[in-house]
């Protein structure tokens, strides 16, 4: 199985979850991140003196999927989360050594 | 308060009834010697009623001054802006019903109680014992009180997030005790600058001086003495941004400081009868909201953005520089004063960064001190006559002015002067700043054992800021998702 | 104001006093030719300060506003919206000094500087300057603004989290100047509705059209015009929830707005002396309670659950339905009114959702545009003619309602027609809507470069929500844990 | 309240006079009959807009309570706080508009249709109607209800985060409607206590008794039957702590109970023209500073932290203990009983938790309950003779302390005594506590299904709380990086 | 070694860092997310309007262990965060290749 | 790859942001946790009861990096974050399969 881990916009992702949910990819975890990448953040102002954040919100989803899915999952994130402008994100991929379901006991496919 | 204000009305004054009243009889705690079942007791009814329900709108300033400061600052220095806030109210009260009233207004011969003291100093009124255990003197303090407290809470703000609530506890009791009250004592205790043989003496009607202008240069003085906070200013001398944690705090305190407004501007007549109050709130209304309008205005035309919390201080500052002139002016005056308010206010906390160096994380020299100096001007400028004998220069007057320069200097160099003394004093003694691993850490774990809001994940904003070099600005405005 | 409201009692009232005293004088700044020290002298002086610490408590309704709306919204328009809070009474006192005020009380010849005017539009008074540059013009301009701003700051809910600042700056202060300072010429400064031949012509004791149902039209032709926010109807037209980012904020701000009422409506006699106010104030408790109680358990009955924010609205649609009729009635018709306040509130929201398919954020053309042709209404049905001389439907009179019939059509017409007008000339030069992708990044960063809590860590609501079918209601109300 | 008050000197009270006017003839609803132009007239007017004024602020101390209780909880149960909070003053108005004003007034013949009733209970002015339909009864009215509704919302804050709010609801109406009124008659009403044969009767100014330590003690019986919430008591019955979610509103909440205590106090004269006013809002203020001084060092001196939380009960506590006897002492007096007012409230909460093992999330019985006996007490000690005739121990008399000591136990004993039926009756019918799952999940999903604040990422803080064993608190209270 | 993380609901944190303090297992980190498995998401109401929020709040805990004390760390935390109902959660084990304790310098089994 | 996740004292993320900064290494990915190891939580106090938190806020900083670049990167991330004190936190170095660049679909090398 792999973790996929997809770094994106916070405005992109309802599109992402929306996507992944009608392609039968329900299940997802999601975390308010903070990055840094090419973009080189924003200006912003205080008390009338301008500076510039160089981190900037972002959301992190993570979806755990058996391997044969794994391109098929990065697809459908991909363009969701794309606009075409610095800032869009990335992804990476871990590898997932066992999966659980904490109520029913189950492992790894059946667990996903 | 009262002689100052309108000597030469004093024939048509409610106070000066009440003086020969309580002089003649001494302390009358439960009024029902001062009250009298006709126009002369209403009258005294009506202005207790006026006066006393304007100091509760100034008492309830404290709360304003509090989130006004607490949403300037970092989350984790929260709960001890909060404290100082408290404490300093508490403290002071009970410091100026010890102490400070009776240097203020001792020998101002207004109430019952008050009969002795020099044109420098006061020595009579302690704690409101004798004959001050009187309704008119008590009315007399509840109002004046409020006014001592508010001085005190201003240095609060300059010295966040890094000064010892140790410390600041005792400053706080000092000021409010001394060196407001020995200044308040020369302008409204009948002292001698009041006196002044130039206009009807030094007038500064509802404190721009004696509680603005104190607040905010004994602000300056200390914040000298106690350095920036880390990160405030770059290895070039150049300032951070270092931005406050609740802009909704920060309108919000400016709406009840404004709300309290009306309570220390219109209530520093003392008295209903005084049919004047309505010019001053509808000058303290038009100027607070010039200040506001300038500063909305010059800052979009500069950044194309509304640089609210900005804003909000252009607002304090007209109402500071309009607390001096507000009884003596035409509203077209108030507007203009309070337009450059609003400029001082932002040239102000320029230069106090640029050039200065030091660190006020509110603005309160600019907003108190600087706009302070600029509301004793202010009188000597625009009086027009109408009120209290008092012609500035547009009615072709120059006495008054004279008399006003006087009072500004004296109070910026005592105030400042003192002020200095007092935080050297209590730099060599108790210390005035935290160490740097509980500045880092927050003054609220250190010197409180926990933090504001415990359940909400807060991120550190201080490791992300970069500022602006000066050239490159005028790029990257852009919003999340623009490229750049 | 006065002229309106008791005109078959004038003999007893203390303005009509002034009136003589002031046109025979001109101007009186500093207050000495209008007080005198017998009874009708403390009299004016106790109506001064009723009136001012009246326009001090409406003024704070600013601050219950900005609250209300704020905690209405998502955290990403936070700061705009205390902006537009702050900048609307701002801009709008300037505005009423040197235009609104002369429109709306110039020919009503109620106090030094009023003189010249129409019935349908007033031109005198102009910067408070001349004549007007008088104690009384003043005490009432003071409590009018703080009217006029209220009425302004009503749009700013509706349009939240879409309109652009720079368009808002405009229409603020062109509502205040001139759409509602006509409007409330017609009604409060002797203008035709005021004078019609029903009843004793149209009554609106505080405000109920002249202040809310004006903003409120106003906030409805602007969001035709502005269209909804991104995300809010689906695309089969069904609405989707956006719930506001602190619930604490809304619960504060209408306790403010509640507290400010009181000002708003007994302040409206312009006298203590007018025992009613007594009457007023428990009348404005009431209806205040009766529209919260009955949204909460309608609420409750529906869903099991207590909705506070929709409550809250309940609480303002009693206020606002209360406020024309408040003088007038008993204190069971109080009860009565809010009831139906707040049922108007709930379905006045759903007719908006469901029905107009607009977006109003903060409900303000429920609260205030519905509710307030409602107390217009109201005032014909329960007026009992002990005060006023106003009998409605209640005492078997129909006059008093074809007056408020009349008035209530007027001011619908009025206020959406010339909002509409407003609105679609700024779409079509400054614009009214900011981009899509501000919309989308929060208006916070796009007109004001910084965020209102920039230490929290924020996570987006609406991508997570799922608007309910209407039939799959009744299951699936689990909490988390439960099996569903 | 008049009669009780200050019956020897009721030859000088207005209200007397209100009192010979309004029972020969009936209701006077548009107050042209009790309003005359005179100084009598007058004088009435100007107590009206004394009397009303204060009791807008302390409508305003409902915001107070709901900041203030809502800081000191976790975020998950705050909207069902600040819903409590805002239903029972709207509730209570009504309960007490309807009921509770007549069992509390009827047979006081203080105004017009409150003729009917005995010294144990009244029986008329239901609904403000008939004859009650009044100005001065208005009123009288309005004052009134502020404090019914106070007394009410005490129990929200120590019940809170398990209660349910069906319960609460109900609760609230029948506290306001019955338990609140009866005893109320008793002592304000011209009830059996307040023409005890000892001194001039049991005293109780503003209400320590009638409205604190009913509060107080009616949560004392509540939270007994209530049992503490989940994770508050260990095993061995040692007492966790459960920091609440937001100390901003916690020092926020208590400016605006201070602000609005100004019109709890020296508005009960419900007299401007009784000059005590003044003494009476001093002696409020000192109190309340020196019960937060105490508290503020006290704590200081232990730990070396500044616990401003609990600073904030402090003045809460001073407050409440100076409620009773403001009016009766002198500053020097007001001081002490702050002081002592601190430490009741320190020690009362640790006698709570440690020995009562009640839980108390926001320190309502120590606050008002054991604070409200206090007050009541100091009266008997400290009254020193100047007004209203009232004497205690420090003027050598000891008549009052035995009325006030009656007075003390009886409301001991029928607060909790009625309370302990009341929660005991909703125990076995509707029920009192919510299931285990909503108070783990939170009572804002359970009572509302939303959240106070939905965009802020919260996390719990109750699983990370290990309490100190007693004897380990010496070391380690290093901050964040220190080596341990 | 191995990364366990567990996906839990947030009432029952307290249980879970208990069990694992008691067994020796004293270090972790928790972080608060949200997530959407089967559990159906919960009703919610705004001014009159019901909705549903997909997205729950959870909290995910991590925790690094050597590779033998993988099972032993899984079953203490399934047992805690057990409640039987759909919301439970998961728990993805995810290899580690290498640890460093920045105080010392230690790594790997030392630095756990 | 590797993912490097450093958790660290909040204090220490602007050092280490920096350090990593001047060394090439930009981008990066922060988030809010709590934490419990070696160090034993602080004491707070509330309403005059004392009690400990034992679990303590940390960043996670997470860095993705290419193989040859992992010990260098470690080695900024550890002087920076190091105080000597209990509490400075700890790295875990975790392999990454895959790394996609959302705007230009670009993978692994590139895309770092
Ligand atoms: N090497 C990396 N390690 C960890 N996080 C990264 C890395 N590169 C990018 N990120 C995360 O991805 C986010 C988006 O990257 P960014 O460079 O803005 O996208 P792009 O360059 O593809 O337009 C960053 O804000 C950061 O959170
Ligand atoms: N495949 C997955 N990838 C990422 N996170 C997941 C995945 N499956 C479940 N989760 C996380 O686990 C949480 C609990 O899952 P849930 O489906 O409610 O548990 P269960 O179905 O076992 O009752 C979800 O809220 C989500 O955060
Ligand atoms: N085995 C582990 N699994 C997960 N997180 C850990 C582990 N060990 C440490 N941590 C994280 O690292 C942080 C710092 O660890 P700590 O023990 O305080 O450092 P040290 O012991 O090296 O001084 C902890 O707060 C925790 O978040």
């Amino acid at each position: 199985m792999k973790m996929i881990q997809a770094i994106i916009r916070p405005s992109k992702v309802e599109e992402v979850k929306n996507v992944l949910d009608q392609a039968g990819y329900v299940s997802l975890t999601s975390i308010e991140v903070k990055g840094r990448g090419r973009q080189k953040g924003i200006t912003q102002i205080w008390r009338g003196e301008e500076y510039k954040v160089d981190m900037l919100p972002k959301v992190k989803v993570e979806i755990v999927v058996p391997d044969e899915k794994e391109n098929e999952a990065i697809e459908l994130i991909r363009k969701a989360a794309y606009t075409g402008n610095i800032g869009d994100g990335k992804i990476f991929v871990l590898p997932v050594e066992k999966t659980i379901r904490i109520r029913t006991g189950e492992t790894d496919g059946k667990a996903l | 308060m009262k002689m100052t204000k309108y000597p030469t009305i004093a024939a048509s004054s409610f106070l000066l009834l009440l003086l020969l009243a309580t002089i003649a009889m001494a302390g009358d705690p439960s009024g029902s010697a001062t009250y009298t079942d006709d126009v002369a007791g209403l009258k005294i009814a009506t202005n207790f009623a006026w006066t006393l329900v304007a100091a509760f709108l100034v008492f309830f300033m404290q709360a304003g001054f509090a989130l006004l400061g607490a949403g300037a600052l970092r989350v984790k220095n929260t709960v001890n802006y909060f404290a100082k806030s408290y404490m300093d109210f508490s403290i002071g009260a009970l410091a100026y019903w010890a102490v400070g009233f009776a240097l203020m207004f001792g020998g101002s011969k207004l109430f019952a109680g008050l009969e002795d003291g020099s044109s420098i100093i006061g020595w009579s009124g302690w704690f409101l014992s004798g004959d001050a255990y009187d309704v008119s003197t008590m009315m007399f303090w509840m109002f004046q009180v409020v006014f001592a407290a508010t001085a005190a809470t201003i240095v609060a703000g300059a010295c966040a997030e890094r000064l010892k609530l140790q410390a600041y506890l005792i400053y706080s009791g000092i000021v409010t005790a001394i060196i407001y009250s020995i200044y308040g004592h020369w302008v409204w205790g009948g002292g001698w600058l009041s006196t002044l043989p130039y206009g009807v003496g030094a007038r500064d009607f509802a404190g721009s001086g004696v509680v603005h202008a104190v607040g905010g240069l004994v602000s300056l003085a200390a914040i000298m003495l106690l350095g920036p906070r880390i990160g405030k200013f770059n290895k070039d001398g150049t300032p951070n941004a270092i931005p406050g944690h609740d802009v909704g705090y920060i309108v919000l305190g400016t709406f009840v400081l404004f709300f309290g407004w009306f309570g220390f501007n219109p209530g520093s007549t003392l008295a209903a009868t005084d049919l004047r109050i309505s010019v001053i709130a509808v000058n303290t209304f038009l100027a607070g909201a010039a200040g506001a309008v300038l500063v909305c205005y010059w800052t979009f035309l500069k950044t194309k953005k509304v640089d609210i919390a900005l804003t909000c201080n252009g607002a304090l500052a007209g109402l500071v520089g309009v607390t001096a002139p507000c009884a003596y002016i035409p509203t077209w005056a108030a507007v203009v004063i309070g337009l450059i308010s609003g400029l001082i206010v932002m040239y102000g906390i320029k230069f106090n960064e640029w050039v200065l160096k030091v660190d006020d994380p509110v603005g309160a020299v600019a907003v108190h001190g600087y706009n302070g100096l600029w509301g004793l001007l202010a009188v000597g400028i625009f009086a027009d006559g109408t009120y209290g004998g008092v012609s500035g220069l547009i009615v072709g007057n120059t006495g008054q002015m004279t008399a006003q320069l006087i009072d500004a200097a004296t109070v910026a160099v005592w105030a400042f002067g003192t002020g200095y003394i007092l935080f050297a004093l209590l730099k060599h003694t108790v210390g005035l700043r935290v160490s740097k691993e509980e500045e880092l850490t927050g003054l609220d774990m250190g010197e409180h054992g926990y933090s504001a809001y415990p359940e909400f994940v807060i991120q550190e904003q201080h490791g992300d800021i970069i500022m602006m070099e000066p050239d490159s600005r005028a790029n990257d405005h852009s919003p999340d998702g623009v490229r750049t």
